[in-house]
């Protein structure tokens, strides 16, 4: 890594690497310097110029200044005081009075500079400009509160990946040059800056995003706000309450901010949800899905059925989406009372993990997506990144924007999203079931082969395949040629035209069949051949790589072989390898329960189908409190146990309350199982109560804590070359989750709320002669399930369809392998 | 005869109860309109006119109201306290002569219920008695301002009772009897006979004695709301409160009754005005002086009170009874 | 000095003078003396002089109230109203929420939500006048004088919802003619033009 | 007929009350019923026409106790019981009793033998009040002029006791001088 250096902020010594920014160095070290426009892991802007400081002498911007050995820095001089003033000023130029009905008033960065930096004059004017309110789906901006700050702009591009917002002409005065002699050169600079823009969609009036709301989160202002949180309540009167998302494995730190529902109603209800936005970044299903509670009254009846059917059952059939404690309890259950648990995701993800184990020598995976931030390749394999887990997505784009990096996006369906995050991210759409060839090629292309094992290599070596190409070929020819020249006769002086015969050698391009070697890999994974050369410019400065692998891994029909593939990758390359738990919590269920194969005859379904339904959905026998009616920890993506706490109040029975009425619980609460997590997996004996839940100044995650990572015995098991695995013929559709949606509970948040549809491309849609809105008939074997189709611009091929929308019965359709070949037919 | 005097006796006693207890009520009426008008106010004014239907409200008030006993409180006794005030009040009007004689269809009737040799005597024993009221009342009460109270009551009671006794004794010599109407005939005969002229001092030591007896201010120290909440009756509340009200009101008849019937003269007639109208008046001026005192002197300290009386009232009283034996024995 | 003139001098010190206090009596015998001086020289009978030419004179000063009652200071911190804005018939309220956060017996509540025109509006406002201290904190706060206290001091009442809710508070709009301009606690100081610091117009 | 009825209604009252003030543990009913029963005796006075003695017998007696009284509230807690540490025994209440028959068999030999003559018989000329005093100051005066210097010695006695440090004023003490006495 970079070497450690030393700096002196205002008297004050920080260590910190050289090439970090001054302002990174100062808010570490709990210094303040006022930035307006800064975002922690973006580009700088440079839009507000807050940050001015005095370096060595010289004023420069503490968000744009690397710190240098021995760097000496000034926070605050007379003239840097006068500046920062002078742009509050020109802030506060025509920005409306409306703090009294703001959604941001409260929490306003405007407000509290203004304060800091003592303004209680206006000294500037100029004529204000018609800025009309945009609403863009769920954002709502009102340009004329806007100070054009560009936070949104650059988390965007540099975050989230989506670019779809930019700068665009306000269309207002020009200012006038005699304010240059005026006032302070940034503040007039500022201004000057600041008169001429707004913020736009990049294309057209509405933008073309994912919808993460990231930033009406950044937006310091109230220009940008949720549409739905619009002018209900006032940020104070909002209680915070510091949880995790859970939606996906991510597992993301977020605050549920609640507040009693009405005047009528002392309910609380969310009433929004936040983020620290420097620290970590939140998608739309998290920030716009966050009112899927369960409110349920005690039943007294249902739980004496629910006791007996426990009684009679031999199975619990259950989702990831319950904490660890839950699968603790769950776990318990099945040791004092001989249940089956059935859990297909956590099963399969173990199934992985221990396979991977076996050739990587680490129980865990070994990456986290701290590690895709930092890195500078990050390739990924078998995952629908941007609707499987955003938060790594988001992790992926800002690598290649900040660390100028590049990477690798190898799945079947064409994603526009990923090639829009630069030219450095080549996508390679294989067909699928052709996994396993695109882990052979990473180990192909950056394996150390001298450490590999040999037969790999052999088997690599026989893969190579020789191919003719047509090349241009740069050949030299004489050419000889007659030149007319004009001599100057020296006796006359007369021009007399001689004509000369001039031999040259010219270069000359002839197409010629070349022979070259190439692996068949290429081939099998449909890759254009010239690959690596694209990369050539990021790899040679990459110091860091991550390997992405999804969920179409786990549950590929060769998946133990993948595994292998992966755990020989994670040892023998430069990458670090991170695996993605299907779901919330699907590691900690994989790591915390023993999980079965088969069920039995009578089953209870826990947040899943079956003869006794326990659900946090409200649509069960009994109904169990959803994730933001409770507390207790995940074990998410990044290999951490992350604590979440009660948002809104559960009033019914938990599954604690079963299993102490089963006697197999002698705990009050459910956290009380914290402390008890299998220490033998990694998890640690702390009480839930002690659990952190924050971040650092410096932008340490704070959370939780970490799981151990121990050494497995590796294993000397061969593994097993590509194998020849039956093409799908015909109609191929995906099982995925449309940006916005994970799973029921995401559906039932009343922002979210839609209906399951066949989400097809443009191309399948003519490719199949199919219209949006047109209902289909997706038959496979004989089962037949009739739905809409919709466009989704933001797959480039294929079709899916999502498991969020219980009604739509997808699990009949895919058995595992999460591309499955139907029959459709229009209706 | 014999029936006759049991039925003139039993109707006696239910005209003074009825009348007394409605006149203690018509003198809270008064004494709150008088209070409010010397204090530029006007009193009660709401319930008829001029508020005049006060009295009827605080007696239903009164009657409604919940009786209440603390739980520390000795039942028996707390219940009775009141009523003995009560009583003894209107026993005590047993033996005054209100009104001259007079005659209805040929049957004479003596406006006194039990006429005494010693009536005089008579009541101020029981009228002493009265004071047990507050006493046990305080006692049993179980609340230490309401203790306060009974000490109160204790002290004043053994202390006026000699003032009141020596004072009166001065006119008895000169009369000659204990018998309230041998006073009423001895001063027969126009204002020059009163007998306030020859004994001033026992008038003024007697009504002053009057103001401790009936507990009325300067003397109102069992209740005096700023230093004892409300002394012996702090636990009571309707009608056993109103209880004490009706006796000390019916108490103060009493003493105005007495003065003007031992010192000015009692029914005798008064140049044109007849003599039942004379008592009337001359009562009716007492019941105002208690009533105007109250609204212009403040209250006496305890220690004042105790000093007041032993070492100013009683000497002047002992020293006024030998006065007038050594006047009567030597002319 | 009449009035509010007497209340604003504050040079009152040629007013003091001093009490001759006599001193207390020590032996019985200055008691007694005391007790002869006070019972011959007629202090209590002027005493009873007094509260009987009181009395005789007449001179009343009681106020029947339910019947009469005293006139209120502008001032008076009553029941809350709700104002209109005087030309449009608008609701003041912008919904900002100031007297909620202020209220520091925490009794005010507002429900908001955004209009038609994308206006913030309160949709639902109540005071919890059980709990309300009438410490004038809202009315001062408001930013848009939409929140006065009334003059009306009479709040008893059977039932706590009366009076809590904003329909009982809100001027009604047949009545708009009869709102006045709020003079009283919470109103901008007659001053207060002179406080503001103007901002240039450069068009 | 009146005066039998009167008599017994009020001799069995004065009994009842004397029995409660010797049997009961609280001071205060003991006290109260002394006091009723004192004035319940003063009946009987009224009932021989002795007026003059049965209003003296109210004040007098209703001074006593209220005396009494004074000293109950100062000694004990009025509202409760009394703790008693010597148990009554058998022997005392069978002699005790033994007597009181033996006083009443001995006063009621000679009414029942109808021997009783009145030394001094009322005059009905000469009002009660006289009667009393002629018989004092005349055959009585001596016993009635030496209990009356006894009680003036009593009096003397109990002021002198009583009045020590009377002349100091705690209301009028320096605090210092306070201080003073309470180092002492």
């Amino acid at each position: 890594m970079s070497e450690k250096i030393k700096i002196t902020i205002d008297g004050k010594e920080c260590e910190t690497i050289a090439g970090e920014y001054v302002l990174n160095v100062a808010r570490a070290n709990g210094i303040f310097i006022p930035a307006i426009c800064y975002l922690t892991n973006c580009s700088p802007t440079l839009a507000c110029r807050l940050c001015l400081v005095e370096a060595d002498g010289k004023q420069v911007y503490a968000c744009n200044a690397k710190a240098k050995d021995g760097m000496s820095i000034v926070t605050i001089t007379e003239n840097i005081i006068k500046e920062r003033r002078a742009i509050m000023e020109v802030y506060d130029v025509n920005h409306p009075l409306e703090c009294g009905v703001c959604d941001q008033s409260g929490e306003c960065e405007l407000q509290n500079y203004t304060l800091e930096m003592k303004v209680d004059q206006q000294h500037y004017a100029i004529k204000d400009t018609y800025r009309p309110v945009k609403h863009w789906n769920f954002i709502h901006y009102d340009a004329s509160l806007c100070i054009v700050c560009e936070r949104c702009v650059t988390v965007c591009k540099d975050m989230i990946g989506d670019a779809a917002l930019k700068t665009v002409p306000r269309g207002g005065d020009k200012l006038d040059k005699s304010w240059k002699e005026q006032m302070p050169k940034d503040a007039y600079a500022m201004w000057n800056k600041l008169q001429k823009s707004i913020i736009g969609a990049v294309a057209g009036e509405q933008l073309d995003c994912t919808w993460c709301g990231e930033c009406i989160s950044v937006c310091p202002v109230g220009a940008l706000v949720s549409e739905d949180y619009h002018y209900t309540t006032n940020s104070w009167e909002l209680n915070k309450i510091p949880a995790a998302c859970a939606h996906c494995s991510a597992a993301c730190h977020l605050y549920y901010e609640t507040k009693h529902t009405s005047i009528e109603n002392p309910e609380p209800k969310i009433y929004r949800v936040t983020n620290e936005f420097h620290y970590q970044p939140l998608c739309g299903a998290g920030r716009f899905g966050f009112d899927f509670e369960n409110r349920a009254k005690r039943d007294k009846e249902a739980f004496d059925r629910a006791i007996k059917a426990f009684e009679k059952a031999d199975t619990i059939i259950f989702d990831s989406y319950i904490t660890n404690e839950e699968a603790l309890i769950l776990q318990r259950l099945k040791e004092q009372r001989g249940y089956k648990l059935i859990n297909e995701d956590a099963l399969r993800l173990k199934t992985f993990m221990d396979n991977y184990s076996l050739y990587s020598g680490q129980s865990l995976y070994s990456a986290d997506v701290k590690d895709v931030h930092e890195s500078q390749f990050v390739v990924s394999i078998g995952t629908a990144l941007k609707s499987d887990n955003p938060r790594v997505r988001y992790a992926f784009n800002n690598a290649v924007k900040m660390n100028k990096g590049g990477g690798l996006y190898f799945h079947p369906i064409k994603d526009p999203v990923i090639e829009s995050l630069g030219k450095t991210v080549v996508p390679v759409y294989h067909k699928p079931l052709r996994e396993e060839a695109a882990l052979y090629f990473i180990l192909q292309e950056f394996g150390n082969k001298e450490k590999l094992p040999k037969y790999i290599v052999e088997y690599l070596n026989s893969l190579m395949v020789t191919k003719t190409k047509e090349e241009e070929v740069e050949v030299t020819e004489k050419v000889v040629e007659v030149v007319e020249e004009t001599v100057v006769d020296k006796k006359t002086g007369k021009e007399k035209k001689v004509e000369k015969k001039v031999t040259k050698e010219v270069p000359k391009k002839v197409k010629k069949p070349v022979e070259y070697k190439v692996s068949a890999l290429y081939d099998m994974l449909d890759a254009p051949e010239d690959l690596m050369d694209k990369l050539k410019k990021v790899l040679s400065k990459a110091q860091k790589f991550t390997l992405i692998l999804g969920e179409d891994l786990y549950t590929h029909p060769r998946a133990k072989n993948l595994a292998k593939l992966a755990g020989l990758i994670d040892r023998f390359t430069d990458f670090e390898v991170m695996l993605i738990p299907p779901k919330t919590n699907s590691l900690g269920v994989a790591l915390i329960c023993d999980l079965d194969e088969e069920g039995g005859e009578y089953t209870i379904g826990y947040n899943a189908k079956g003869d006794f339904v326990l659900s946090a959905l409200g649509d069960g026998d009994l109904d169990m409190p959803a994730l933001n009616q409770q507390e207790g920890t995940f074990t998410n993506i990044d290999k951490r146990v992350v604590p979440t706490n009660v948002a809104l109040p559960y009033e019914g029975y938990v599954l604690n309350d079963l299993a102490k009425a089963l006697g197999v619980s002698d705990k009050e609460y459910t956290i009380e199982f914290t402390k008890e997590l299998p220490q033998e997996k990694g998890y640690k004996p702390i009480d839930f109560d002690d659990l952190p839940n924050e971040f650092f100044n410096d932008g340490t995650e704070h959370r939780g804590y970490r799981l151990e990572n121990k050494k497995v015995n590796l294993s000397r098991k061969n593994i097993e070359p590509i194998a020849e695995l039956p093409e799908f013929n015909g109609t191929v559709i995906y099982r995925c989750e449309p940006v916005l949606q994970f799973s029921p509970f995401t559906n039932k948040a009343h922002q979210l709320r839609s209906k399951g549809k066949l989400y097809a491309s443009e191309t399948f849609l003519k490719e199949m002669d199919l219209e949006e809105g047109n209902k289909v008939n997706i038959q496979k074997d004989n089962i037949t399930i009739t739905t809409e189709v919709e466009l989704d611009d933001k797959i480039g091929s294929g079709a899916y369809v999502g498991t969020f929308d219980p009604s739509i019965d997808t699990k009949s359709l895919f058995d595992g392998y999460r591309f499955t070949e139907v029959k459709l037919q229009k209706v | 005869m014999e029936t006759a005097f049991i039925i003139e006796t039993i109707v006696k006693i239910l005209v003074v109860l009825g009348l007394f207890s409605a006149l203690a009520g018509f003198a809270t009426y008064v004494e709150r309109k008088v209070l409010a008008f010397m204090q530029r106010r006007l009193g009660p004014m709401h319930v008829g006119p001029y508020g005049i239907l006060q009295v009827l409200a605080d007696g239903i008030k009164l009657f409604t109201k919940e009786d209440f006993i603390p739980q520390g409180a000795v039942r028996p006794i707390f219940m009775i306290a009141p009523v003995i005030t009560a009583a003894t009040a209107f026993i005590a009007m047993a033996a005054i002569p209100m009104f001259p004689e007079f005659t209805i269809g040929g049957y004479t009737v003596r406006p006194i219920i039990s006429d005494m040799n010693v009536g005089l005597l008579f009541v101020l024993g029981v009228m002493g008695i009265g004071l047990y009221g507050p006493l046990l009342a305080g006692m049993a009460s179980g609340n230490k301002w309401s203790l306060l109270g009974a000490a109160r009551t204790a002290i004043q009671f053994l202390s006026y009772e000699v003032v009141t006794g020596l004072s009166v004794l001065a006119p008895v010599m000169i009369v000659g009897s204990l018998s309230l109407i041998d006073f009423n005939n001895y001063q027969a005969g126009g204002v020059g006979n009163w007998l306030v002229w020859k004994q001033p001092i026992a008038f003024i030591l007697f009504l002053i004695a009057g103001f401790a007896e009936t507990n009325r201010t300067p003397f109102d120290l069992l209740e005096h709301e700023a230093e004892v909440i409300s002394g012996y009756a702090t636990e009571y509340s309707g009608m056993r409160w109103g209880l004490f009200f009706i006796g000390e009101y019916a108490n103060m008849f009493t003493i105005g009754f007495l003065v003007s019937l031992i010192f000015l003269g009692g029914f005798n007639d008064l140049w044109f005005i007849p003599g039942a109208i004379a008592i009337l008046l001359k009562v009716f001026f007492f019941i105002f002086l208690f009533i105007w005192a109250r609204a212009s002197w403040p209250h006496v300290r305890p220690d004042q009170l105790m000093w007041l009386c032993w070492k100013v009232l009683m000497p002047i009283a002992v020293v006024n009874v030998v006065i007038t034996g050594i006047v009567m024995m030597f002319f | 000095m009449s009035g509010l003139e007497q209340f604003q001098d504050r040079n009152v010190s040629q007013n003091y003078y001093r009490v001759k206090i006599e001193p207390y009596p020590k032996t019985p015998w200055e008691k007694f003396k005391r007790v002869v001086r006070k019972s011959l020289k007629p202090d209590l009978l002027i005493g009873l002089k007094i509260t009987l030419l009181e009395m005789l004179r007449f001179n009343i000063h009681t106020i029947q109230y339910p019947k009469e009652k005293l006139p209120v200071s502008p001032r008076f911190r009553g029941i809350h109203r709700l104002l209109r804005l005087l030309e449009s018939g608008n609701e003041r309220c912008i919904g900002c929420g100031l007297c909620e956060k202020i209220c520091i017996s925490n009794c005010i509540r507002i429900d908001t939500k955004p209009d038609e025109n994308g206006r913030k509006i309160p949709t639902e406002y109540t005071i919890n006048f059980g709990r309300c201290i009438f410490c004038g904190y809202c009315a001062e706060v408001c930013p848009e004088l939409a929140i006065v206290h009334g003059q009306e001091y009479e709040y008893a009442s059977e039932q706590r919802a009366q009076f809590a809710m904003k329909e009982d508070m809100l001027t009604p709009l047949d009545k708009l003619k009869e709102q006045k301009e709020y003079p009283g606690f919470g109103a901008p100081t007659p001053a207060a033009d002179k406080l503001i610091k103007k901002t240039p117009l450069a068009y | 007929m009146f005066e039998v009825v009167a008599f017994y209604l009020f001799a069995a009252l004065t009994i009842v009350m004397f029995v409660i003030t010797v049997t009961s543990k609280n001071a205060l009913y003991a006290m109260s019923s002394l006091a009723a029963g004192m004035i319940f005796i003063s009946a009987f006075f009224f009932l021989l026409d002795a007026d003059f003695l049965g209003v003296v017998q109210i004040i007098v007696y209703s001074g006593a106790v209220m005396a009494l009284y004074a000293f109950a509230m100062m000694f004990m807690d009025t509202t409760k019981e009394v703790k008693e540490n010597n148990p009554p025994k058998k022997i005392v209440f069978f002699l005790s009793g033994m007597i009181a028959l033996l006083l009443v068999l001995i006063l009621l030999t000679p009414i029942i033998s109808d021997k009783v003559k009145a030394l001094y018989p009322m005059s009905d000329e000469i009002g009660n009040t006289e009667a009393v005093g002629i018989v004092l100051f005349t055959k009585y005066l001596v016993p009635f002029e030496v209990a009356a210097i006894m009680l003036l010695v009593a009096m003397i006695a109990g002021i002198i006791l009583a009045s020590k440090r009377m002349d100091e004023s705690i209301t009028l003490k320096i605090d210092q001088e306070i201080e003073q006495k309470g180092a002492e």
